[in-house]
């Protein structure tokens, strides 16, 4: 087997991939969103991270300061919640515990903190006074102490802490508060997910049922042709809505509790099977026609023994090259189906965070749509850039 | 031909039947009497509305209803949600702006993007192949959602905003071709923008494959320049694929595209089905997909027919 | 091609109104059919009820409409007897003879209430005459159990008098029924359209209303165009108003004939984004703001309009609903159901430990009135400042942690996931993010299941739902309303979703129910609306506030969500000198 | 006929149904051949020869079974094999085997040539897997091939070598009888010298009988004992190589003969040019197939079919001009 | 012959073809000088790949030009002018017109989407005034020179309603129609069978005759070669190693490759009946890891030290009796 592989690995297709630096560099680059899903497997960042509130909502990324409007919103944010805090029932114990990602209140007695909260409070009211001046250059100075009032409440993270908010704050936060860049290195596992198991059993039904097609011919030709006609011939976006509500039905529930990308997987495996299988079929009933297979007849082989071992290992380049189309249709498709609210649910994806953002963008808040779409589509370049360089390499006739 | 075309039509008799199985089946899953009632629904109403849909029936008796339906062309089934109206008006009230839309839209995807494909095998491995190609990739890589969304913030609002002069609408459909520009010109545009990236690679791969054949080398060697081969050898030979690929697309078409539809607030067929599924519209569902079913599978039909007509090999007996 | 933004209004003299809404537009322009907003704010156009809410008097106070007084009942408060006015016509109408609309008397009321009895036009709204009406409920079995439906045989308790006068008989003194009067579900409807036209009435309205539509005007899921009805009795703009309407010069057009304006397009948006873009570039005469632009129009802390939307002339106007915004649950669930220890304090912790105030910020831009009950402000049995003592308000981490120790679940342990049933909606999966992170510090874990509305009612009503999201819009401006949804005779698939059962609450609702507004009746509510909380059959809870924002060229404009025959007020022109 | 006639060919006939439209249904037929009767002896080499097209191929493909034949019977040892279904052919596949045409589409792209060989080799039972390795390199190496071949994979050889994995699959099974479809026509003069040689090799040393199929004859010539020439579906001449040049009778046998270009430029004679083209397999004429083209045509030709006919002993002829024996 | 020769009508000297690959640049054809005579049929063989294709194509200059180096040297002298620099421009007037080429694949070579005529009638466009009519005159009449049945009808046809042998002939029809003074055959009957073979030879011959063209006839078949050539040109990875008359060549062979190749025929007659064949060991050396010295040096019969330290030179006059090896053989009967 490995050494099967190897040859595999030194073979002609395969050198001239070597040898094509773009698809070198779209193979890293895949690898890196490979790790990244790693990583995520892992738990860095983890389920709770990603939904954790570290900052005052739609803080702006690179750590831009964002208009004077915002700034006093998100001053007013931690105000108040420092103030929930110190006014509840056991203080002492609210400051010890009150938490912003990694942020921590000072620890200093509840009347202390309430006088320095104050404080804060009137720079607060000074600079909100200002109403309609509030973008004026003279406001900045107000805003800027109000700033040192509210970084007085709080203990400035050093170290490993400091990195960790570094990170999160780096391209801003949503609406929730919640980091986009972790969220975004979180999507890249659900996208992989989502990509490799839809990509890989649509290929996988794909390919054995458009061979079987190809090979038997007769009835299971009219079958598969049957029955690819017969789901192409429905508008993409019924079969869509209709797996999902189907899945969603009581006779789906216990397996998509178990997997809650299942409706997601079905619908996109059950509309995506068709192109590998078209393309198979038709190379099957070519290679059928080769000798090497009729020599295997010949031979006295058993017909599924020449369809598994002679015929469809034949059509891997195939299976290689539509995966890759494949990843980038469902990468993509999953944005139209978040819209649709058919989506990956609970967790974080990029088709989530666009739209959940596509409306902030009219307020000049584009960082988390940006930063999904480029996520997005750095790896869906990779995948078309990759895709190409298969189809090139694998082809015959290319030079 | 024509009784290749009867035979094929025949041919696709069980496909038919079995799209409308499958889709009846399918949206029989979840109780669709719910889908009727408002928040003060009560037991006997659920009864009463499923008695009066039909629903209480079996299952092969509503199949054989729908068959009739369909095939007598009867339009004239109410929609469920929206009261009052039929299916047929429907379609026909929203199947032209969605036709307003992909028409062109498909028209200039197409002329433009077999430009752009003929210029890129014309400079093959040549730097503008390569950078066009790479812009094709990259139009690909960015989602269809935020391609609307800045579309129209751009396109029709900024732009309305800072010049005081409305060149595209935010949203609406006006019919008339005085109003086409206004209202319906920016989408057309950007699903042009959308689809451009596929059909260019698709279109320059059929190209290039055509420019390898040992046709273009026997031409040449007649002393046809290089325009003349483009231009008049592949490009007639291009030609099947790139009807295939047209021809596909048609039956979508009428479709409309739900995104833009949402965005521009065109009352298409998009929108409608969308809706209808959402709301669990059986006769809306059932007979848009019959109708789309139907053309996809003429559309098929056609396009072996013209086939035959760009490449005399193909016969059609 | 390219038009000027103004022309777009049309600039030809007439005064039309462009206004929006925000769905894909009603479904049926039917009364009898028709059941949402939507529905309500078309068919608001086009037909007319017998008593309306006063314009600009708050709170809403009932003014006369089709009658020419609000009747007062009979000392038993069981008899009704309306005086109709006679200057009513019916739109002209291909259904008529002569295509003139005829007038309206007394019997076209019974006919149009008797429709809603009628089940095979698939009325949806009998549960507003539900057990109301003496002999009513008796005579629609009697009709549709026989062989037709007959219109024209007698029911005891509702009678037309004669021509213009109408006798209404009640079971008992039921106290709402006066405020289901001013429903656009009991608009009068002419016999000779709903008989020329059946099922197709939905699309092809014939009222008395200010307006008047064609049937190839509603564009569906895009537009509709209403005409000024020409035809129109004799109504007037309120000569009351309230002392802040001066500024704003909502006086200045009292006594004019209605409607005001000469054409109303009302716009269909199923996404907020061309609907806000629209707006912005002067096409709408008014907007809601949706939650994503309001911080783009509206300075948060301060509730008020950034300056250049004020330099633009732009107004707002935040409109307050009567909102009942919960996430309730099955008592009747294993789990969270059930009124012992475990059960109730379960949910007392689970209440303990949401933060609604962090929903209202995030998700409302904290414009959201979060209080404790089911009577949303403004109405009777409303908590004073929104709180209530008996209330388990979030967040209190702390209380939350011991209940459910109490419970026997300390720190969640020996709990299941909770199946946390919700609509998909625009925001409601990040909404449910939130729940989970919330619950989840106290070790209460959820598991959203999110569903589209249909399917959802389905699961409540099957009782499937342990716990779920939902809200409740009030009908009418009562805590009876309200108070019903717990009764439990209302029981799923009735709209006691929560399947809570109290005889002793039951008790009180039926006193209720017939008892007329004194501070007796309110004290019964407030004990009512505690026992509830005391049981914790949901976690709440938030009303709306809806913001408007309106051009300076719209006239008249007093929004409201609470009735919407609103628009007949409006009108444009160039903003008016006050003096 | 003859007690040593290991392979005894009755009427064959193949036609391939062309499918076509909506219902692919028949459309057509292709008459690749059309009752052909012959018989193979132990250890002899069969050629035939023919034009592209004629039906070599099929009727190559039908004597080893690879195609079920329309009609007519094929006697291996007594048996008919035409009347055989899958399981019941089993034994004689061991039997059998076919060197293909095309050297570049006869192996798996994927499989190594020791996967090649042994897999057949490991199916028929003919060795046991730990003797495996040791038989396929022993039978690489008889085919001229260095033993470390044996682990590359055919893209890694030129023609010539593909064509001699070709036959070592096809012996890997120790069969008697060896279909060869034009082991050499896509190969170099250089190259099909040496495929030559080897089958030569190892018909003597193996004992095997070769139905040799080409449409070379100077090949035929070099290389079989007995030769049949085929013309679009038919046998119009039977007889021994060595008395080809002196007496073959059938005017498309001379055709063949007088068009082959001679190796010698001292020797320069006209070419026989035919007239006309090849008709369509789809639809044969009435009479003799070759009238069409036939140099000394006369009117019976086109209306009479003519049967082969034994002219001399070993010595058959299909044509209505040549008088019988 | 070659005392009464008149002046060559295209001379080829030093032709050095190139291709960039993704393993370097590899020498398809190296130093390959010849000319080619009015009426003359100059054989061009030698084993698969070995530079025939490549030389011809350099020729017409129809190699795909952005892999294609041609070395400075090369020179395609057609009427005086070298046409391996030339302008494409100018190229495509004497493509077709002047030199004109007949491929392998009948099956592939032609437009399948238009008719013979208009592809015959398209050459006539580029380099003739005929109007239309004219032009269809004239193909109709190419088509019977050709000896295809009813033109008439043909010219109206497509390709693939021709059979193999009729479309190549079409071919021929249509390298032919400008009358070209040079015609290269690049194995114009590979694909067909001896009997179309035949019909195919005849009527090159014919054509020559009358139209007294220069034909440059390469193929893989050595009987083609002897029965119709005046000359022949041997070549063996990618370099000309023998050339001369073809009975020099047939009858007197002094290369070791050109005599094992000749002597690999199968031989008619029933001497050779049954009779191992003499073949040539090995492969012929890739043209990535030529060897130092001669090129044929592994597989030859007589190597000696002298063929691995260098490689050999062309002996002997252009266009007459020329060798390249170090111990050429002094003839005698193959
Ligand atoms: N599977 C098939 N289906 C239909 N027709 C076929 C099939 N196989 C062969 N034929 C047809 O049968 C005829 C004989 O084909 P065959 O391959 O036997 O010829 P051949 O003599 O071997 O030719 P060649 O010398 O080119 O190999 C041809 O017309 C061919 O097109
Ligand atoms: N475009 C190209 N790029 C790289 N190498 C090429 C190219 N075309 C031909 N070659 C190489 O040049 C050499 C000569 O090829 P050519 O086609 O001239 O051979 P040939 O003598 O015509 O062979 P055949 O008899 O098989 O037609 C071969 O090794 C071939 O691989
Ligand atoms: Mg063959
Ligand atoms: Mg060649």
């Amino acid at each position: 087997m490995r050494e099967r592989s190897r040859k595999f690995l030194s073979g002609r297709g395969m050198r001239k991939l070597r040898r094509d630096r773009m698809a070198m560099a779209a193979l890293a680059v895949i690898g890196v969103y490979l790790a990244l899903a790693l990583l995520v497997l892992l738990g860095v960042p983890s389920e709770d991270a990603v939904q954790e509130r570290v900052a005052p909502d739609n803080t702006p990324g690179f750590f831009a300061r964002g208009t004077a409007e915002r700034r006093l919103d998100s001053a007013q944010f931690h105000l108040d919640s420092i103030q929930r805090s110190v006014r509840s029932s056991d203080p002492a114990k609210a400051i010890a515990e009150h938490r912003l990602g990694t942020l921590q209140l000072v620890q200093v007695s509840p009347e202390e903190l309430e006088s320095r909260l104050t404080e804060a409070w009137r720079a607060f009211d000074a600079a909100s006074a200002l109403e309609d001046d509030i973008e004026s250059p003279a406001a900045t100075a107000r805003l800027d102490e109000l700033d040192t009032a509210i970084d007085a409440l709080y203990v400035q993270p050093t170290g490993f802490a400091a990195a960790t908010r570094f990170a999160q704050l780096a391209l801003g936060t949503d609406r929730q508060g919640r980091s986009i860049l972790l969220r975004a290195v979180y999507s890249a596992k659900v996208a992989v997910q989502i990509g490799v198991v839809s990509a890989l059993i649509a290929v996988l039904i794909g390919t054995l049922l458009g061979a079987a097609a190809g090979y038997f011919g007769g009835w299971v030709d009219h079958l598969v042709v049957w029955l690819y006609s017969t789901f192409s011939s429905i508008p993409w976006i019924v079969l869509l809505m209709v797996i999902a509500t189907v899945c969603r039905g009581d006779a789906f529930a216990p397996l998509v509790e178990r997997m809650p990308l299942l409706p997601v997987y079905a619908a996109f495996c059950l509309s995506f099977w068709i192109s590998p299988c078209r393309v198979v079929r038709g190379e099957v009933m070519k290679l059928k026609e080769l000798e090497y297979v009729q020599a295997a007849a010949a031979v006295g082989f058993g017909r599924m023994r020449i369809l598994l071992r002679h015929v469809i290992p034949n059509t891997a380049h195939l299976a290689f090259i539509n995966f890759s189309l494949l990843f980038i249709g469902a990468i993509k498709a999953e944005v139209i189906l978040s819209f649709l609210g058919l989506g990956v649910q609970g967790t974080p994806s990029w088709g989530v965070m666009i739209n959940h953002a596509k409306a902030e963008v009219l307020n000049g808040f584009f960082w988390q749509i940006g930063t999904a779409t480029g996520f997005m589509l750095v790896l869906v370049l990779a995948f078309n850039v990759l895709s190409d360089a298969l189809q090139d390499a694998f082809d015959p006739k290319h030079v | 031909m024509w009784s290749y075309t009867a035979r094929r039509l025949l041919y696709n008799v069980p496909v038919y039947l079995g799209i409308v199985l499958l889709l009846m089946a399918a949206l029989r899953i979840n109780d669709p009497a719910y889908a009727h009632l408002g928040k003060n629904a009560r037991p006997e109403d659920l009864e009463e509305i499923r008695q009066k849909l039909g629903l209480d029936r079996p299952f092969l008796e509503q199949y054989w209803a729908l068959l009739r339906d369909v095939f007598t062309l009867n339009l004239g089934v109410k929609s469920w949600t929206n009261e009052g109206l039929s299916v047929g008006r429907m379609l026909s009230e929203s199947i032209k702006p969605s036709l307003a839309i992909t028409v062109p839209a498909l028209v200039l995807t197409s002329a433009i993007s077999i430009c752009i494909a003929l210029v890129s095998a014309f400079f093959r491995g040549r730097a503008a192949d390569k950078s066009l190609m790479f812009l094709a990739v990259l139009g690909m890589s960015v989602s269809f959602l935020v391609y609307i969304v800045f579309g129209q913030y751009l396109g029709a609002y900024l732009l309305t905003r800072e010049t005081g002069y409305g060149v595209f609408a935010i949203g609406g459909y006006e019919p008339g071709l005085a109003n086409w520009p206004y209202y319906c010109l920016l989408p057309v545009l950007i699903s042009t923008i959308v689809a451009m990236g596929y059909d260019t690679r698709f279109y320059r791969a059929v190209m290039v494959e055509e420019s390898g054949r040992d046709y273009i080398v026997t031409a040449k060697a007649k002393g046809a320049s290089k325009r003349k081969i483009m231009f008049v050898h592949m490009l007639k030979n291009a030609m099947i694929p790139i009807i295939t690929r047209i021809m596909t697309t048609l039956p979508f078409l009428i479709m409309g595209s739900l995104l833009l539809e949402v965005y521009f607030n065109i009352p298409g067929m998009g929108r409608v089905l969308y809706k209808a599924i959402q709301e669990q519209d059986f006769p809306v569902v059932q007979v848009f997909v019959a109708i789309f079913a139907a053309l996809f599978i003429l559309s098929n039909i056609l396009t072996d027919v013209l086939y035959a007509l760009v490449d005399p090999r193909v016969r059609l007996s | 091609w390219a038009r000027d933004a103004d022309a777009a209004a049309g600039g030809d003299g007439r005064h039309v109104l462009t206004l929006p809404i925000r769905s894909a537009g009603p479904g049926s322009m039917d009364p009898a059919r028709g059941s949402t907003t939507y529905d309500n704010e078309a068919c608001s156009m086009v037909y007319e009820t017998l008593v309306q809410y006063a314009y600009l008097k708050r709170p809403l106070v009932l003014e006369p409409l089709l009658c020419t007084a609000v009747p007062v009942p009979t000392e038993d408060g069981r008899v009704y007897t309306f005086e109709l006015r006679d200057d009513v016509r019916f739109h002209d109408d291909a259904c008529f003879p002569g295509g003139k609309g005829r007038p309206m008397v007394a019997e076209d009321v019974v006919y149009s209430w008797k429709r809603l009895a009628d089940t095979s036009i698939g009325s949806k709204n009998w549960w507003l005459l539900e057990n109301t009406i003496e002999g009513f409920d008796d005579w629609r079995e009697a009709q549709n159990a026989a062989e037709s439906f007959d219109y024209d045989a007698p029911c005891a308790g509702l009678r037309a008098l004669d021509e213009h006068t109408l006798e209404v008989r009640l079971v008992e003194p039921v106290q709402s029924f006066l405020n289901k009067l001013a429903m656009f579900q009991l608009s009068v409807v002419p016999r000779e359209a709903a008989e020329a036209y059946g099922e197709g009435l939905s699309r092809h309205p014939v009222g008395t209303g200010p307006f008047t539509m064609a049937e190839e005007d509603w564009k569906t899921s895009k537009s509709l165009d209403f005409e000024r009805n020409p035809n129109y009795h004799d109504d007037r703009y309120p000569s009351e108003w309230m002392p802040e309407d001066e500024a704003r010069g909502l006086h200045l057009d009292a006594g004019k004939r209605l409607p005001l304006a000469d054409h109303v397009r009302i716009n269909c948006y199923v996404q907020d984004q061309p609907m806000w873009l629209e707006f912005r570039t002067g096409l709408l005469d008014y907007a809601q703001v949706p939650a994503e632009n309001f911080v783009d129009c509206i300075r948060k802390r301060t509730k008020t309009l950034k300056k250049e939307y004020r330099d633009e002339g732009i107004t707002f106007h935040p409109v307050p609903l009567l909102d009942f915004i919960f996430r309730g649950f099955n008592m009747e669930d294993p789990v969270v159901g059930g009124y012992d220890d475990r059960g109730r304090k379960l949910r007392q912790a689970m209440s303990l430990a949401t933060d609604l105030k962090e929903f209202n910020d995030t998700f409302y831009n904290s414009q959201n009135i979060v209080y404790d009950g089911m009577i949303p402000p403004g109405l009777a049995g409303y908590p004073a400042g929104g709180r209530c003592a008996a209330a388990y308000t979030g967040p209190d981490l702390e209380r939350a942690r011991r209940l459910l120790a109490e419970a026997g679940y300390p720190g969640g342990e020996g709990l299941p996931v909770i199946e946390y049933y919700t609509s998909l909606a625009a925001n409601s999966q990040e909404q449910t993010e939130m729940t989970a992170r919330q619950l989840s510090k106290i070790g209460v874990r959820i598991k959203p299941i999110l569903l589209e509305f249909p399917q959802l009612i389905e699961a409540i009503n099957k009782k499937k739902a342990p716990f779920f999201s939902f809200a409740w819009g009030s009908d009418y401006p009562d805590g009876e309303n309200n108070l019903a949804l717990f009764y439990s005779p209302n029981v799923s698939p009735g709209s006691n979703h929560y399947n809570y059962s109290n005889p002793e609450y039951d008790a009180l609702y039926e006193r209720i129910r017939s008892m007329a507004p004194s501070p007796e009746r309110d004290e019964i509510y407030a004990r009512m609306r505690d026992m509830v909380l005391e049981d914790v059959a949901f976690i709440g809870s938030m009303a709306r506030t809806r913001d408007y924002l309106c051009t300076p060229r719209l006239r008249n404009f007093k929004p409201t969500e609470d009735f919407w025959n609103w628009p007949k007020y409006l009108d444009v022109g160039p903003p008016r000198e006050q003096d | 006929m003859s007690a040593d006639a290991l392979l005894e060919v009755r009427d064959l006939v193949m036609h391939f149904p062309v499918r076509g439209g909506v219902l692919n249904r028949v459309q057509r037929r292709v008459h690749a051949v059309n009752g052909v009767s012959f018989d193979v002896r132990r250890g002899e080499v069969l050629g035939v020869v023919g034009e592209s097209g004629c039906g070599k191929s099929t009727l190559g493909k039908c004597l080893i079974r690879l195609l079920s034949p329309t009609a007519g019977s094929i006697r291996y040892e007594g048996t008919d094999l035409a009347a055989l279904g899958h399981g019941d052919l089993m034994p004689f596949r061991k039997k059998m085997q076919m060197v293909f045409q095309d050297p570049y589409s006869s192996l798996n792209p994927r499989m190594t040539v020791r996967e090649a060989v042994r897999e057949v080799a490991l199916f028929h039972g003919v060795v046991s897997r730990d003797a495996a390795d040791a038989y396929v390199s022993e039978l690489i190496q008889k085919v001229g091939l260095r033993a470390d071949a044996a682990d590359k994979f055919p893209h890694e050889f030129s023609g010539g070598q593909r064509q001699r994995i070709g036959i070592a699959r096809a012996l890997a099974c120790k069969p008697d009888l060896l279909v060869a479809d034009e082991p050499v026509s896509a190969l170099d003069v250089s190259i099909q010298a040496q495929v030559l040689n080897l089958l030569m090799d190892l018909k003597d040393e193996l004992g095997l009988t070769v139905v040799f199929v080409s449409h070379d004859l100077k090949v035929i010539e070099h290389f079989c004992d007995r030769v049949l020439v085929m013309y679009l579906g038919n046998v119009v001449e039977e007889l021994d190589c060595e008395r080809l040049h002196a007496d073959a009778r059938h005017p498309y046998t001379r055709a063949l003969l007088g068009a082959n270009p001679i190796n010698d430029p001292a020797d320069r004679r006209p070419l026989t040019v035919l007239e006309g083209d090849v008709p369509s397999p789809f639809t044969l004429p009435p009479g003799c197939a070759f009238a069409g083209r036939c140099p000394v045509v006369e009117p019976r030709c086109r209306a009479q079919r003519p049967p082969l006919e034994l002219k001399t002993c070993g010595h058959a002829v299909a044509c209505l001009l040549e008088p019988g024996a | 012959m070659s005392a009464t020769r008149t002046k060559a009508v295209l001379e080829v000297r030093h032709l050095t073809t190139g291709f960039k690959t993704d393993r370097g640049v590899v020498t398809a054809v190296d130093d390959v000088s010849f000319d080619l005579y009015p009426g003359e049929t100059l054989g061009v063989v030698g084993e698969s790949g070995c530079g025939k294709t490549v030389t011809s194509k350099s020729i017409m200059r129809l190699l795909p030009e952005h892999l294609t180096i041609y070395g400075p040297a090369s020179e395609v002298r057609f009427e005086g002018e070298n046409l391996a620099f030339a302008s494409e421009e100018r190229m495509r007037r004497v493509r077709g017109d002047k030199v004109a080429m007949i491929f392998q694949e009948p099956m592939t070579s032609l437009n399948p989407v238009f008719t013979v005529g208009w592809q015959l009638d398209e050459a006539l466009r580029y380099h003739t005034d005929l109007d239309a009519r004219g032009r269809r005159q004239r193909a109709i009449e190419m088509l019977r020179l050709v000896e295809i049945p009813e033109p008439e009808r043909r010219v109206d046809e497509y390709p693939h309603q021709l059979s193999g042998g009729m479309r190549q002939r079409v071919m021929i029809a249509m390298a032919l129609c400008c009358e070209p003074d040079v015609l290269i055959a690049d194995e114009p009957t590979t694909a067909l069978d001896v009997t179309i073979q035949a019909q195919i030879l005849q009527l090159m011959a014919n054509l020559k005759e009358r139209l007294s063209t220069a034909i440059m006839l390469i193929t893989h078949d050595l009987g083609v070669v002897a029965q119709v050539c005046d000359r022949v040109l041997v070549m063996y990875a990618g370099r000309v190693i023998e050339s001369g008359t073809v009975a020099e060549i047939f009858h007197a062979p002094r290369h070791p490759y050109t005599r094992a190749l000749l002597d690999s025929i199968p031989k008619s007659g029933a001497r050779a009946h049954k009779k191992r064949l003499p073949t040539i060991p090995g492969i012929v050396p890739s043209l990535f890891e030529l060897p130092a010295g001669c090129r044929f040096q592994d597989r030859c019969a007589y190597k000696e030290r002298r063929c691995v330290d260098a490689e050999p030179g062309l002996e002997g006059a252009l266009g007459g009796r020329q060798v390249r090896c170090h111990f050429p053989l002094d003839g005698g009967a193959a």
